[in-house]
This record gives structure tokens, C-alpha cells and sequence, in this order.
């Protein structure tokens, strides 16, 4: 499966050809609400995932989720089942796209809180420290949630407790409709991050790499106890939501780490045909998931009755 | 001006033009709300007409936020801030809950607080757990607060201009399913008095007292129980707080039963309240208990056969009035 | 061990040390409760014992350290987190509410959500209208949540200890001026059931039900109206959710009358969820109307004379039980 | 009165033998609940309200807010009796020590929470700037509050949005029983305002020159809508409240501010006789106006009547 020994362009390909058909069933009305597509972060998102542990890392995300979900190893099926509202996903189809979990793949929680995550994320830390189990706690957010007080307080929370945490920033430059330079005083969010007694690093989302380069430096220090900040510069390639207008102020959406992907295949020695077969290969495998995925039947009653027993108060 | 067919989100967007028009203090707060006319359109246009002093885009800071809205309130402005689903409210309750709702209080009246706080409420479009809920419960629990839900176009216009003359702080809470809900708006500037229930249908067997989106199952569920020879009348208090209790009171008065139908929460919320009160003041006159239509005890699920049964519709309304009616 | 005499606070605090003790995954977080021992004293001697690593003063971050709290409950550990006054939930509500509550059902079952949220509750000592409030009743309205909110130190001991093994997340309310409180606690470890109400006096004219420090105001009542020939039967219910309406609706079964007596909202908070559902339930054993005590719809004023006219006692509830029973 | 042209030294002295009564008073238990007195930031104080035009500008406070208020100009004798809960308080009593009230005089709010008077402040600027009056938000607050959201969320929006606001920091070192070295990871709060975009200042605040120097140039670019960020070095006499042990944390509590004004009078020709006649009228004079507000009625069901014709809910 995808979570295997694949290749950093593999893992970086299929999760934009999941969101790709993720998009065409959201189109023809087969997802309940809006999704929010990882199209742009794919290599924040692989590069992220390749310097945890699933086994004792826990990794929380916002809205936009699909990406680092299936990057951790989250079962493709299931993540594409529970975006789809579909029985035998994650949550069987009750918690949706904003809501993806798979703790049991270091993939703790998404969240449809803007910040909200990110105490999470410290909580998970605190459990690595508390048992000494040598994991991190991950929270990855946005250039928009790091306006949010959830996020910064966090910030200074994990920093005076020492808590062995990466604050993972995906900025895009826009927040819904509102560009980075609007929501913020000031957009050099590494001296905030410093500020707060983080160890910064910044990354280019484009290179892999680099990007994992940075990660890795961070996520060593984090698992000594000085928590760390790294900022990665991404795009967003499909708007807010997948239906959204295109976005002005956005940079243009860019192939650019999929070329360098390419380009360093060949610098290994790998001939066109064999990236292009990959390619090919990895896209149909991805379809064939999500095309999988929208076979199952919807959830419905049987599923709702769990949540049903699972309530607090037996009386209302 | 005379009336015109609306939809509510041109409705609303049309009395905040005229109130930015009449009154200079006015100023729009929010995120989105601006460049992007807010997410569902209610705020399109007032940055043009308006510029960006007055029609302000905002970080995903809803405490600072809010809470500037409040301070400008405090001192002289007349904002209207934005809050863009009422699930979000958990990270800025305390700059409602004891900022803004206290105020008047604490200042011994000297400031009058005049904030509206627009939100949205609702669910069945299967935005899921977080983007979902109907708080003007828990808005109501708290001291010194008004609570608004229009149903209708001209109600959320008329309530919409209320809310921006009285005393403060409104929390004007907007079912995101009814936006595209089209109806005829009077074309005077005539405020819908907060505080008054308006009557849907006429009925003498039992009362349904219903808000927001629940207002069109409760009047489906009138017509269905009509024709099995019951009669509903169904009334829409519009506003949560305060309670028209007497016009509901009177109306058991007369019906004999009260069903409350909401999707707000079925523990400590709108419906417990609407039942306390009424039961005090009709109590002689009830025939059955009153009970209430509202969701499980759980949030709301994403899938959208799992949403529609946990929303409250006219064919469970249905079913409890029957039982009403056997008891 | 014996049974002993003891202050609530110290009940609470013997039930942390025996918690830490037996379960090294039970650690407790919150502002000023390591060094200092809990504003109240209810931490005091905990880091002595269990050192900083288990026993955790935070920054003035209360989302940030729940919202640790939250998650160190879905990986493994059984945290305590203390909000100071219940007031302050405000600032934190989105943790408690969205990420906490939910996250049993988010997860289909997979996470237990092992956290206890303790805060205080309560008016009646000069703290003012930001660290007087009681919000039982709003957190009961969020599905997910069970609310519990002792009166005896047997009580908080008891109900601490089911807290801690239940699934959660529990909210845990200590009212304030009941933590020097003294009362016999059972040696043994038994925890209190959760969802059971107690039984404080027996009587067939009316039912009392009331909580947290309201019950001594309803025994003080139930003592004068037995003077005045009136048998009042005081419940308290102990567990806001689940609530024990099975044992509430009994006791109206043969009392005929029911009064609730709560410090919390007067609209849309425990005393409406109260009367609602026990209405429903034992409608045709009602005699009268139920009523509900409940203070004045004003933040908690703070002159001491003021404070006495919000906070209902035992007067205003033997002049409500004397009205009922003209009815 | 007080207000009036009074010198430093004897606005300072007002303040803190006014604290002082309010203390004795308390210890007699004339005060409904805990004060949190604000000895050791009178300098702070003054020399905030100095720079600042009670005609155009509002400060709001924190839990610990006698000291400015004063300052600011609301009437000595309506405070103590705001404190001491009794009828003719700012708010008749009702209100109380957390929630002094007078915005005719420039002091819109103190406030019960930490940290949720700083965005008011941004609300104060924000009408300044909308109606152009030429006034400033001022918000003062802890170091204990610095790790609040409410305030960091408010430092970028502050800045974002360019308003005329001033963040005053008066770090005492202790937030209740925490000391600032424990609650922040990074205890430079100049570095992370400036990360905020902010412009900041820091002071002695037992140096008045110095520190009204200081907060005169923080309201000079703050009424040019750059926002700024004032730091303050105060104490805390009196325990995080009236009645508080020592608290072995804090430094020492000194009365330096006291023998810095003395001298810079002395400088300016004032004998010690005169100054030593200056300090015993103004003691004199401000334990006059607390003894007077402690004869005033105390406030009850004539002033909560107003509190319920206020409500919202007439049917509640
Ligand atoms: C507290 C809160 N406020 C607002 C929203 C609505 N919202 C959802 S995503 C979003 C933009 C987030 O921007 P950013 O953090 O940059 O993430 P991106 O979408 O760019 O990945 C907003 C405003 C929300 N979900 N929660
Ligand atoms: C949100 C919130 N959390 C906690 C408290 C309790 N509390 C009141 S004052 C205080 C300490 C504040 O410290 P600091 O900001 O440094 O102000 P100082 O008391 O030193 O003037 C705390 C924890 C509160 N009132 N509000
Ligand atoms: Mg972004
Ligand atoms: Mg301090």
C-alpha cells in the first residue's frame, strides 16, 4: 500500500491524484459538505510524515487534512470512505473530511477549528514526555490560524514546559479570502515563533528534500525537549474549497516540486519512461482507492446508532 | 420603496447598506466579510460603497475581534461583527459572555452596548460536527443578552434593523439554509419589534413553537396533521430572548398542548426554556404534557442520511403531536 | 480506613493523592495548583509528592493547557485540569466543547476521553460578576459532556473518584463556599454513582430538587415548611447529566408538586432541563405548575446586601413551596 | 482634587496611601471580597495617565486597577465606594474593586479576566481612529496576561489594522503564584511584541522620568497609528491580594520610586520640610476620602433595582 517503501514523488503523486478525484466525486455531488483540498502542500505533507514515527508520534491537522492523513499512513480507503460520508471510513462516514482520525497511524485528529488542533498536539506531547515514550507531538496549521490565540498561546506554553513538539506551519499566503500581509502585523512568523522561545526553521514546499532536511533538524530537537518551529512555504492549488473561485491574491499554483521530484529521479539515474510509468501507475492506483471508496454504501442509521450509544446522557 | 421578492442573505445585505448609509458610526467587523462580501454573501458590496475603515477584514482572531467590537461599542460606534459559524464561538464566548452581556450591568447603564453580533446556525448541508450547531441556547442562558433567529426574508430585515436600534448586545443568529429561502420584504424601513411571536397558523389542537428552519418542518407538519383532521398552530417567537411567553401561553391557553420543535440542544436548551416558562403560565389549561421535537444527545454527523436522522423534520413532528394527541 | 470528618477540600484532595498514586497515568494541570497548592487548596502536597513532571502549573493559557489536557487524554493520559473559576471558561469554551466533548464520538468510540475538568461555582462572597457564576446548566446543554456538581465532601470524594474512572470527559463543579464544608467522608474507596440522585429528606406536599449549595438552602426550607405543617421532600440530583429523572419523577409522582431551586440560569439552564423533562414524565401526578428559585436575569452584583437578594435561600423557597401549594 | 495640578510625587503618594486604607479597611472586612491593591505600580500609573488625554483617550485595566483608574481621574471617593460596595461607586457598588468603570474619565473598564481588557482597548482605538478624534486605546495588563490569547491574538490585530493603541506591560514578575520565568518560555516580551509588528519600549517603573518618557513616545506613534508596546518594571507590595502571604518569588518590595521622586523634588529646590508636609496632606487626604466613601451607605436592593430594569428579559 501507499503508507509502504514508495518513494517520496509516489507518496507526493498519489495524494494529488486522490484529491484529484476526491474534487470530480465532490463535483458530481457525492461528498455531503465542502472539502477542503492538501493540493500544493503534497510535499510539506510526504516530507513531514518521513521524519515521524507513527508508533509514537501523534500528528494533528486542520481542515485541510487529507494530505498529511494519508502521508502518515492512514488507510487510503478509509480516509476516502470517511470523506465521502461512507461506511468502513475512518469514523464510518459520521466525522467527515474536516474531522479525520487515525491515532493508530500517528494521525491523532483534523479539526474544523482554526487552531484548535494545535493544544492538541501539545496534549500528545505531553503524553510522549509524561511516559518517556521519545515521541513528538506535531500540530500542522496555517498562515491564517497562526493569528489565532489557540495557536499562539501554545507557542508559549510548549516553550515553558519543554514539551517535545514541531509547530508545523503551511503557509500558503491566503487565509479563505484574506492574504498573509492583510492578517498579519507583521508575516516573518519565524521571529514570532522565536519570540516564544522556539527553535525556527523555514522551508521551501516545493523542494523536498530541503523541506525534509528542515524537518528532520526540527523534529531531533523536539524529541530533546526544545520545541520547534518550521514554516514551509506552500501553495494552494484548488482554492479555499474545492468549488471555490480561483483566488486572486494567491501565488500561481505551481508544479514546481513536482518537476524537482522528477529532476532528482533522473539525477538517480531513473530513465522518462520509468517516472512517467510511475506516474501513471501511482495516479491510477489513487483513483482506484477513491473510485473504491465511492462503492461503499453511504452510512446511515445502522452507523448513527453507535454515536447514539456513545452519548453522555442516557436521558435526553 | 415598495415590496420586493428577496432571498434572506439580499435581505439582510440590504439593510446593512441603509444602516452604513443612515448612520456613520455603523461599521462591519469580520473575517471575509469585506474583499469577499462574507461566505454566504450577506456583507457583498459594503466595501465599495463603504471602504475599508468602516467594512473591516479581520485575522482568525475572533477574541481580538469580537472584543474590538465590543471596546468600539463601549465608546461610541455601532458595529456589527460577524462570527461565521456559532461553533466557533468556544474560542471568544468570554468577550459575549462576560464583556459584552455585562456591560450594561457593570457600568450601571451608562453604556448602552450597541453590538450585534451576526452569526450562523443550522444543520443539513453536511458541513458536519463543527459547522453545524444552533446555540442560541446556550446564548440565551447568559445574562444580558438578546437572542434573535429569524425564519423569514422580511423577518430577518425587520429583526436585522431592530437589533441595530436597540440596547445591546443582539446576538443575531442566521440559519445558513434558509440565505437562499426567497420571500417578500416590505420596502419600508419598518424595524420587526424583538421580543413579539408571530403566528404561522391558526390551530386548536395544539401549539408548535418553532424557530429558524424548523419554522417549514413545523408548517409542513400543520398541513400533514391537518389533513388527519388535527389542528396545529404553529408559532415562530423569532426571538429567543426575550420570550414572547405570553403569546404562547395564551395560545395553549386555547390549544390545550405545547410541542416545542428545535435543533438546538434537547437538554438545557430553547425548548426546556419555552416549556418552563409556558408550563408556569398555562399550566391549568394543558390537556398533555408538553414535549419537544429535537435532535440526540450527540453532535451532528456528516454523512447525510445520519444528519437527516438527526434533525428534527416534519414527519417527527408528526409523530409527536399523534402521541400528544392520544394522552 | 475509617470514616472521617473532613472539609470538602480536603476530601478532594485526599481522593488526587490516592489517584496519583494508584494510576501513574493520572497527572493534574492548571494555573497556581503545584507550588501554591490550588487557590482553594484542593492540590495542596500534590507536587510534593508526585513532583512537576505529574503535578503541572501552566501560563495564563487556558487553551492551551485544557486543550493539552484534551489531547493527553486521547494518547494515553488521565488528566486533571483545573479552570480557576468557572467564569473563565469563556476563554476556553472551544476545547471543552468542540475538541473534548466530541471527540468520543469523532473518533467512533475509539478515544475515551479520560479527562476531568474541575472548576468552581458559585455566588455568595464578594467575588463579583466575573468569579460568581454557575454554569452547570450551559455546560449540560453540550452534548458529550457529563456535569457533576457535589454538596457534601462524602459527595465530592465519591463522585471524584467515579469521575476518574468513567469515560469521559466529566466536568467536575466544586461549589466555592462548600470546600470548608465539613462532613463525614467513608474511608473506602467507593466512588459515588454517577447519574444517581440522593434522597436528604422525605416528604409527600412538594419536591425540592436542587444542587451544589442550594441543597442547604433546600433543607433549611423543607425544615421550615415542616414547621409550617408542609412536607417537603429535597432531592439533589448531584449529577447534572446524566440526570436522575427517574428519581425525580418518583418523588413527584407522590408529591404532586415540584420546585427547582438553582443558582445557575433562570432561562434555558438546569432548573428548565428539570422541569421539562420530570414534566413530561409525571405530568398526570402534577398538582400545580412547576416552579423553579432562581436568581434574577442580572450578572451577580457585588455589594454584599445585593448579593443576598440575587442568591436565593431558604426564604424564597419557602415563599415559592407556600405559593405551589395555594394552586 | 487629586486629579488636578498635582506633582508626581503626590499622585504617586495619593495612590498608595489610598491603597493603603483600602487594605485596613479590608482587614476590617469592609470589602465584600479579595483586593488586589496596586502598590508598587503607582509610578507606572502616573506616569502612564501623564501622557494620556482623559478627553479622547481609554485605558482599560486588569484585576488590579485602583492605581490607574485614580490616576486617570475618576473621583477618589467614587472608587473607594465602588470597592468598598457602597451607594454613590461608580457603578453604586454593584460592579466592584474588578470592574471600576469610569469612562468620562478616560478609564473605560477594569475587568475580572485576564487579559480580556486588551482587545476593549483595540475597540477604544479603533472608534478613536473611526471618528478621528485623535485618541489612543490604551490597554494595561500583567506579565501573567502576556501568555493570554486574548492579548497576543490583539497585538497583531492591533497592528494589522494599524490602530492607535498602547500595550502597557506591567511586569511585576508574578502572575498570583507563578513566576514570569516559569509561565513564559521566552520572558523578552519586547522581542515578541516587536515580532507582532508592535513598537516597543520598556521602563523602570520606579524612575518617573524615565518611564513617562518612555510612555510619551509610545502614545506619540500610537496616535500616529503605530501601535505600541510600553513595558514597565513595577512591584507588588502586597501579595497578589490584600491579605495574600509574602510572596517568596517576588522582588523585594522597595520604595525606590518613593526616594526617586523625593530627590528629583529636592533637585527642583524643595526643602525636606516641604516635602515631608507634602507627603502627610496628601496621606492625610487621600485615608480622608477612603474614610469618607466607608461612611456612605452600603449599596442593596434600591441599586440592584437598576440592575434589573436593565435586563434584557423582562419574562425571565
Ligand atoms: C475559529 C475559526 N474561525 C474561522 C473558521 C473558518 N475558516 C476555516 S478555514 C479558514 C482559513 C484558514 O486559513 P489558514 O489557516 O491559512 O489555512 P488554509 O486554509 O490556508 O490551509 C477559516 C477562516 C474556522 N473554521 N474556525
Ligand atoms: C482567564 C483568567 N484566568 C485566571 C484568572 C485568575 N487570576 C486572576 S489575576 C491572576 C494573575 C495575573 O497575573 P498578572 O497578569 O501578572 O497580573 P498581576 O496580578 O501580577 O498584576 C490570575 C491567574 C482570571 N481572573 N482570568
Ligand atoms: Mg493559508
Ligand atoms: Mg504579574
Amino acid at each position: 500500500m501507499f503508507i509502504d517503501d514508495k518513494s517520496p514523488y509516489e507518496r507526493c503523486v498519489f495524494i494529488r491524484a486522490f484529491e484529484q478525484e476526491i474534487a470530480a466525486l465532490s463535483a458530481a455531488g457525492e461528498v455531503p459538505g465542502l472539502v477542503h483540498l492538501s493540493t500544493g502542500a503534497e510535499v510539506a505533507d510526504v516530507a513531514l510524515a518521513s521524519v515521524l514515527d507513527s508508533g509514537k508520534d501523534q500528528v494533528t491537522g486542520s481542515h485541510r487534512s487529507h494530505g498529511i492523513a494519508l502521508a502518515m499512513g492512514a488507510s487510503p480507503v478509509r480516509v476516502a470512505q470517511e470523506i465521502l460520508g461512507r461506511v468502513g471510513g475512518l469514523s464510518d462516514g459520521l466525522a467527515g473530511t474536516q474531522h479525520l482520525m487515525a491515532p493508530e497511524n500517528g494521525f491523532l485528529t483534523s479539526n474544523g477549528i482554526v487552531g484548535a488542533q494545535v493544544p492538541l498536539a501539545a496534549g500528545a506531547a505531553l503524553t510522549a514526555k509524561t511516559n518517556k515514550t521519545g515521541g513528538v507531538g506535531v500540530a500542522v496549521f496555517g498562515d491564517g490560524a497562526a493569528n489565532q490565540g489557540a495557536v499562539l498561546e501554545t507557542m508559549n506554553l510548549a516553550a515553558a514546559l519543554e514539551l517535545p513538539m514541531i509547530f508545523a506551519l503551511y503557509n500558503n499566503g491566503m487565509a479563505q479570502s484574506t492574504p498573509v500581509g492583510h492578517a498579519s502585523g507583521e508575516t516573518d512568523f519565524k521571529t514570532r515563533a522565536q519570540a516564544f522561545g522556539l527553535l525556527a526553521f523555514d522551508a521551501d514546499g516545493a523542494d523536498y528534500s530541503a523541506c525534509a532536511a528542515q524537518f528532520k533538524q526540527g523534529a531531533e530537537s523536539a524529541r530533546g525537549c526544545r520545541p520547534t518551529f518550521v514554516e514551509v512555504t506552500v501553495t494552494r492549488d484548488d482554492g479555499h474549497y474545492f468549488g471555490d473561485l480561483p483566488d486572486a491574491g494567491n501565488p500561481a499554483p505551481t508544479e514546481a516540486w513536482f518537476e524537482n521530484l522528477r529532476r532528482s529521479l533522473k539525477a538517480k539515474g531513473a530513465s522518462d519512461d520509468q517516472i512517467t510509468q510511475t506516474f501513471d501507475a501511482t495516479f491510477e492506483r489513487a483513483v482506484g482507492v477513491v473510485k473504491e471508496a465511492a462503492r461503499s454504501p453511504k452510512a446511515g442509521a445502522a452507523e448513527y446508532r453507535q454515536w447514539l450509544s456513545l452519548g453522555a446522557n442516557p436521558d435526553a | 420603496m415598495p415590496e420586493q421578492m428577496m432571498k434572506t442573505s439580499e435581505a439582510l445585505n440590504a439593510v446593512l447598506h441603509q444602516a452604513m448609509l443612515d448612520d456613520l458610526t455603523v461599521i462591519c467587523i469580520g473575517e471575509d466579510i469585506a474583499e469577499n462580501g462574507g461566505v454566504f454573501g450577506v456583507t457583498e458590496g459594503l466595501l465599495s460603497t463603504f471602504g475599508p475603515a468602516r467594512v473591516i477584514d479581520t485575522p482568525i482572531s475572533e477574541t481580538a475581534f469580537v472584543g474590538m467590537a465590543v471596546g468600539s461599542a463601549m465608546t461610541g460606534l455601532k458595529p456589527v461583527v460577524e462570527i461565521m459559524f456559532c461553533d466557533f464561538v468556544g474560542v471568544c464566548l468570554d468577550q459575549i459572555m462576560n464583556q459584552a452581556a455585562k456591560a450594561r450591568f457593570l457600568s450601571g447603564g451608562r453604556l448602552d452596548l450597541p453590538l450585534v453580533i451576526r452569526t450562523t446556525m443550522g444543520a443539513g448541508d453536511g458541513s458536519g460536527a463543527m459547522h453545524s450547531a444552533s446555540l442560541h441556547g446556550l446564548f440565551s442562558s447568559i445574562s444580558g443578552l438578546t437572542v434573535v433567529c429569524p425564519s423569514s426574508p422580511a423577518d430577518a430585515a425587520g429583526l436585522l434593523r431592530a437589533a441595530l436600534k436597540t440596547k445591546g448586545p443582539v446576538v443575531f443568529i442566521e440559519n445558513k439554509n434558509l440565505y437562499d429561502l426567497e420571500g417578500p420584504v416590505p420596502g419600508d424601513c419598518l424595524a420587526t419589534p424583538i421580543g413579539v411571536a408571530k403566528r404561522l397558523t391558526e390551530g386548536t389542537d395544539v401549539t408548535i413553537v418553532a424557530l429558524g428552519q424548523m419554522v417549514q418542518e413545523a408548517s409542513h407538519a400543520a398541513a400533514m396533521l391537518s389533513a388527519a383532521g388535527i389542528s396545529a398552530e404553529v408559532l415562530d417567537p423569532r426571538t429567543v430572548k426575550p420570550l414572547d411567553v405570553a403569546s404562547i401561553a395564551a395560545s395553549v391557553a386555547k390549544t390545550g398542548r405545547l410541542l416545542v420543535v428545535d435543533e438546538g440542544a434537547g437538554f438545557a436548551g430553547f425548548a426546556d426554556a419555552v416549556i418552563a416558562r409556558v408550563t408556569e403560565e398555562a399550566f391549568s389549561a394543558l390537556k398533555a404534557a408538553p414535549r419537544k421535537v429535537c435532535p440526540p444527545d450527540t453532535p451532528v454527523p456528516y454523512a447525510v442520511e445520519a444528519e437527516e436522522i438527526w434533525l428534527p423534520n416534519a414527519a417527527d413532528i408528526v409523530a409527536a403531536v399523534q402521541t400528544m394527541m392520544e394522552e
